[in-house]
């Protein structure tokens, strides 16, 4: 208990306190008079002078184009249609980057054979990708889909790998002595266990499948919050500019949250500590 | 292959004497890794060459051939003027490759330095944890037009956001590092006598290092993604700006090569930064059995 | 090395530690008092959670005390919520061990001078490269801890605080991680030392043979809240090796022990199952 | 070698083992010529100096590694693979995280089969071992103690031949071990079920053994076998008797030189490159 929380707590010596005192922790406190801070420059940054923050339009004016923005249809269109893109890309991303991860985790022919291709096309940034992609793909749907296929494949696919190969080999043992046949192994041992990794790998995925959608539709989207964004960036509105980030990030944040709960659905032990 | 296998005396267990690297060669030969991957790689190249050179299958006819690209590559007179014998290849390389690095080691200097000072002080880290929570889910690509709209320069916003890319990774994964250090460490340290600055580089950073690398390795990854999108932008050389502008001019072959070299260099920064990571952490080798 | 200067007497007066003053009140030290003679090898043993780490905290300076007052040779030490500062006269060996796991063994035995200023680099390596070798450890000095086995490693930890000169030598439940043999094998080691380098040892553990054992002056504690049951001096003269273990006059103080200890350690063991069910 | 008659009398043989890690660039020899045997329902003890590859003998006999040389029979047939008649309880747990107290316990029925009878053997065997109100809670929300008692019930569910335990009270603190130590001789004082028990404590060894195999330091071969009369049924008390007190100076004679051995070979004792090796090992390396 840090010094500040100590005489806190002593001068209310109910047990009542002790809950509230759980949450007025000095973080909190320190949070909010960062966040305040920052917020209170950025509004009165041109009178002042500071440097950055002076170029930005006020909070005020953002907060204003967002009202107008947030009503309008375009807007809303966007998320739907970025989500529509980044749901298909990366669940086609998990369901053939899991199966393969497996396979090359327990066939170790086919990770000998198929591991130097993955380390000759997993350096190449997605990005790059966009041009062999619009050529490739039939419609500029699909080429936007592939290159946030492939931000999520490689990191679910390695993950994956990583997991059903470093499986405790005690687990093994024990299951192979009380009799398990191979697909019990694969099904009831190998699986779950490589489930916390394969999560981990759809968070991560996740995180760059919404970098992607951002830069696929920056070139080859007509449509999207990415597409937005660069727009208001052409028409020079930086006030929109920050809001459809502001959007993006909080769609990030949320798709995050769903693969967190969905990991702690599929693996109820994992927060059992 | 059943030798006889000698029982060796307890005493001297000793390794044969050879070089290590030898060793591992004539381990990796017997074992049956390379033959799997020249299979592996056959397939690859064999199935583009099908597919796209020779068959001209579906879709596959719009994509460069595998044997004109890499002819384009190897040709001391290339058709759309860059293979490895011309100097505009070798400058594309430069541009990017010195963004990148100059990026990469600003973000890993600031970043390391801010990431100790939030792990050293409670105070610090409350002030500055918000913030950097809030703009972390922001996608790095997204800060690209605030970045050409504010930062003024062609050179200025590209550098600026791969420095991004790879700020936020290293802040993170050091403030881990610094907080996964085990307590005793610092209690040793104080009772042995340790003033601050000597915690700080005797027991944190080294402590911290083997999270920092983990970091690193993801920044380097995504320092190239980054500096790709934004010199597709507003680049106007670097290796970004040249798949977009041999795309715009149907230079198809060019793009091919232009795309290997990203790999390439993509693969080789992150062995580096494995490199640079195994000979500052030495002390993490395996035990005397010499895994 | 030897001519030690006679200090590290230490006297415990009615210690005690309430944690959480405010709401569960647990106390965890409930007035302690005894003394420990200058170069005098004395071991607290008890139960699990019968504050015998608190004690060993709140005189090395990472614990406080909430009443009751700790004197280092006459001086006050630690008073209530007025811990001293760590220092290297009263240097901890961890239980999980504290090497620098980055730093090579001859780096971490020769820190504790260097640091403190007390010798410059070459004096205090020479002087840390003597020690390891007078303690037949020569060899290991360029290893890094992660590649010494575990008895190797507490005996690097052990070499690397009498390197300190410390008034107190504190001792965590140093062997607890080790098995049996090595722990003999270790326990031999230090009792070596303590008889070329006399320094005063407050040493904590809940094994009762290694109490006995390794003591002079054993106390015996209750389990929570924390109370001397009673103190016992060994009376076994030294040097000691592993016979003493078999030895009548071990095995009768033993039996003593274990009886006096065997229902507290019940009590503490059915207070940890029922916290768990 | 000439061919060793196998012999057709129940319990575990071992003749002339030995086993070498490593390939012709590395070799590290850990057991160099291991012969003992572990009779039908006597409780058997291996003891001897950390990292003299007594966890590989346990892995050679569960059948999980060949044997170098030399011949491993069970009830006169040849060790081939794991099978559910040597099972074993691992240094940590091998509780399978992700399935509960119960399910963990029904595993082996399950996969042999037995299904329908699976559900009611385990709970009973688990109400045995004082755990029948955990049955649905996950194996890391148990205390250390609780978990080895799951483990028991998990590996006494399918009526091994034998059971191998590899120091499985190392990780306990000395109360829950002392009652872990006296809950193990009630289970085997009431069922004779056979059982080889690796540990580096002296006063559980003698404490639960009926014969001890001393392993000397690495590369491991057997230095003696000790048998322990104490009468049956054990109990803590015991242990300040004077005959235990002459049986602990006589292994501690011989165990002490052995630990001694592995520590004086110099900084790279072979102890830590065995410790070494079998950590790796144990880290499946393939």
């Amino acid at each position: 208990m840090t010094a500040v929380e100590a005489n806190i707590s002593r001068s209310m010596p109910t047990r009542v306190w002790r809950r509230i005192a759980r949450y007025l922790t000095l973080e909190l406190f320190l949070g909010i008079v960062s966040i305040g801070t920052i917020a209170v420059l950025w509004e009165f940054a041109n009178p002042l002078g500071i440097p950055v923050l002076s170029n930005l339009p006020p909070l005020s004016e953002i907060v204003r184009t967002s009202q107008q923005l947030l009503t309008s249809d375009l807007y809303w269109d966007g998320w739907l249609l970025s989500i529509r893109r980044i749901t298909s890309g990366f669940l086609l991303a998990q369901l053939i980057g899991v199966p393969i991860g497996l396979l090359m985790a327990l066939h170790r022919a086919s990770f000998e054979a198929a591991f130097p291709i993955v380390e000759i096309l997993r350096p190449i940034p997605p990005v790059a990708w966009i041009p062999i992609s619009i050529l490739f793909w039939p419609t500029r749907e699909l080429s936007v889909i592939f290159i946030v296929f492939l931000g999520a494949f490689w990191i679910v696919l390695l993950n994956t790998i990583g997991g059903a190969s470093n499986v405790d080999p005690n687990y093994r043992r024990a299951a192979l002595s009380l009799g398990s046949t191979p697909r019990d192994m694969f099904w009831r041992i190998i699986l779950p266990a490589t489930i916390p990794s394969i999560v981990t790998g759809m968070a991560v995925g996740m995180g760059i499948a919404w970098e992607m959608v951002v830069a696929a539709e920056m070139v080859a989207g007509r449509t999207g919050l990415g597409y937005l964004l660069w727009q208001s960036l052409e028409i020079n509105a930086i006030a929109q500019c920050i809001i459809c980030m502001i959007s993006i990030g909080i769609a990030g944040f949320l798709s995050s949250e769903i693969i967190r709960l969905f990991g702690s659905f599929v693996a109820p032990w994992q927060r059992m500590h | 292959m059943a030798q006889v296998i000698a029982p060796v005396p307890t005493a001297e267990i000793a390794l044969r004497s050879t070089a290590p690297w030898i060793i591992r060669a004539r381990r990796l030969l017997r074992s049956s890794r390379p033959y799997y991957a020249a299979l592996g790689l056959c397939m690859f190249f064999g199935a583009w060459f099908l597919l796209v050179d020779v068959f001209k299958v579906w879709r596959f006819r719009e994509l460069p051939g595998l044997v004109p690209s890499v002819k384009e590559w190897l040709s001391p007179d290339p058709v759309y003027g860059v293979s490895i014998f011309t100097a505009e290849y070798y400058s594309h390389i430069w541009a990017s490759v010195y963004r990148v690095y100059s990026a990469f080691i600003s973000a890993t200097i600031l970043g390391i330095a801010i990431g100790v000072l939030m792990g050293w002080s409670r105070v610090f880290r409350g002030l500055t944890f918000p913030i950097l929570e809030m703009l972390r889910p922001i996608p790095i690509l997204a800060w690209i037009p605030l970045a050409i709209l504010l930062v003024p320069g062609r050179e200025a916003p590209i550098i600026g956001l791969t420095f991004l890319a790879a700020f936020f990774v290293t802040i993170l994964n050091t403030l881990l590092g610094v907080r996964s250090i085990d307590e005793v460490y610092f209690r040793a340290a104080r009772s042995l006598g340790f003033s601050n600055t000597a915690i700080l580089f005797h027991v944190i950073v080294p402590g911290a290092l083997p999270y920092i690398f983990i970091g690193l390795q993801i920044a380097m990854g995504a320092c190239w993604f980054s500096l790709v999108a934004a010199e597709i932008v507003s680049g106007q050389a670097g290796l970004g700006y040249k798949v977009w502008e041999t795309y715009y001019y149907v230079q198809y072959e060019t793009m091919v090569i232009i795309m290997a070299t990203l790999g390439l260099l993509g693969y080789l920064s992150s062995a580096l930064v494995r490199f640079v990571g195994k000979r500052l952490m030495r002390w993490r080798v395996r035990l005397l059995a010499g895994v | 090395m030897n001519g030690a200067v006679a200090a590290g007497a230490l006297s415990i007066r009615h210690a005690g530690k309430v944690y959480d003053p405010e709401g569960l009140n647990v106390v965890a030290l409930d007035g302690v008092s005894f003394d420990i003679r200058s170069a005098e090898f004395c071991v607290v043993v008890g139960p699990s959670g019968c504050g015998k780490t608190t004690l060993l905290n709140s005189i090395a300076g990472f614990d406080q005390l909430t009443f009751g007052e700790i004197y280092l040779d006459g001086a006050v030490l630690a008073r209530p919520n007025k811990p001293p500062l760590p220092g290297a006269d009263r240097i901890v060996v961890f239980q999980q061990g504290a090497l620098f796991p980055w730093k090579t063994v001859l780096w971490n035995v020769s820190c504790g001078p260097i640091q403190q200023g007390k010798a410059n680099r070459a004096a205090a390596e020479r002087q840390a490269r003597n020690l390891l070798s007078r303690v037949g450890l020569k060899g290991i000095e360029n290893q890094y801890p992660g590649s010494l086995s575990g008895g190797t490693k507490r005996r690097v930890e052990i070499v690397r605080a009498l390197m300190n000169e410390p008034k107190i030598l504190l001792l965590d439940e140093p062997f607890r991680a080790l098995d049996a043999l090595t722990k003999s094998v270790v326990q031999e080691f230090l009792l070596e030392l303590y008889d070329e380098i006399p320094k005063t040892i407050f040493f904590i553990t809940h094994d009762i043979e290694e109490a006995i054992f390794l003591g002079d002056r054993v106390v015996v504690m209750t389990t929570r809240p924390g109370r001397v049951l009673r103190t016992i001096d060994v009376g076994i003269d030294r040097p000691r090796d592993y016979r003493v273990l078999t030895s009548e006059r071990f095995l009768k103080l033993e039996r003593e022990v274990r009886e006096s200890i065997h229902d507290e350690a019940r009590k503490a063991f059915e207070a940890g199952e029922r916290e768990l069910a | 070698m000439s061919p060793i008659e196998l012999t057709k009398e129940r319990g575990v043989v071992l003749s002339n083992v030995a086993k070498t890690f490593g390939d012709e660039f590395d070799l590290i020899p850990v057991i160099h010529d291991c012969s003992f045997k572990i009779e039908d329902g006597q409780f058997t003890i291996l003891i001897g100096p950390s990292g003299c590859g007594k966890t590989t003998l346990i892995n050679l006999i569960a059948g999980y590694e060949r044997p170098t040389s030399g011949r491993i029979s069970c009830d006169g047939e040849e060790v081939r693979g794991p099978t559910r008649d040597r099972l074993v309880l691992f240094q940590e747990t091998s509780l399978f995280p992700w399935m509960s107290v119960l399910q963990n316990v029904m595993y082996g029925p399950v996969v042999q089969g037995r299904k329908k009878s699976a559900q009611s053997e385990a709970v009973e065997l688990l109400s045995k071992v004082g755990l029948q109100d955990f049955r649905d809670k996950y194996p890391n929300q148990l205390s250390g103690g609780m978990q080895r008692r799951a483990e028991l019930a998990r590996t006494l569910i399918n009526k091994p031949r034998i059971l191998l335990m590899d120091e499985p009270f190392r990780g306990l603190d000395a109360m829950t071990r002392q009652l872990m130590q006296e809950y193990l001789l009630k289970l085997f004082e009431g069922s004779r079920q056979t059982i080889l028990f690796v540990t580096t404590e002296i006063d559980e060894a003698i404490l639960l053994g009926d014969s001890l195999v001393l392993l000397s330091s690495a590369p491991t071969s057997v230095r003696e076998c000790i048998r322990v009369d104490l009468p049956r049924p054990r109990s803590a008390s015991m242990l300040t008797t004077q005959r235990y007190a002459q049986l602990k100076s006589k292994v501690l004679a011989i165990l002490y030189q052995e630990a001694l051995q592995s520590f004086a070979s110099g900084s790279r004792a072979a102890a830590d490159m065995i410790e070494a090796f079998e950590l790796r090992h144990q880290a499946g390396e393939p």
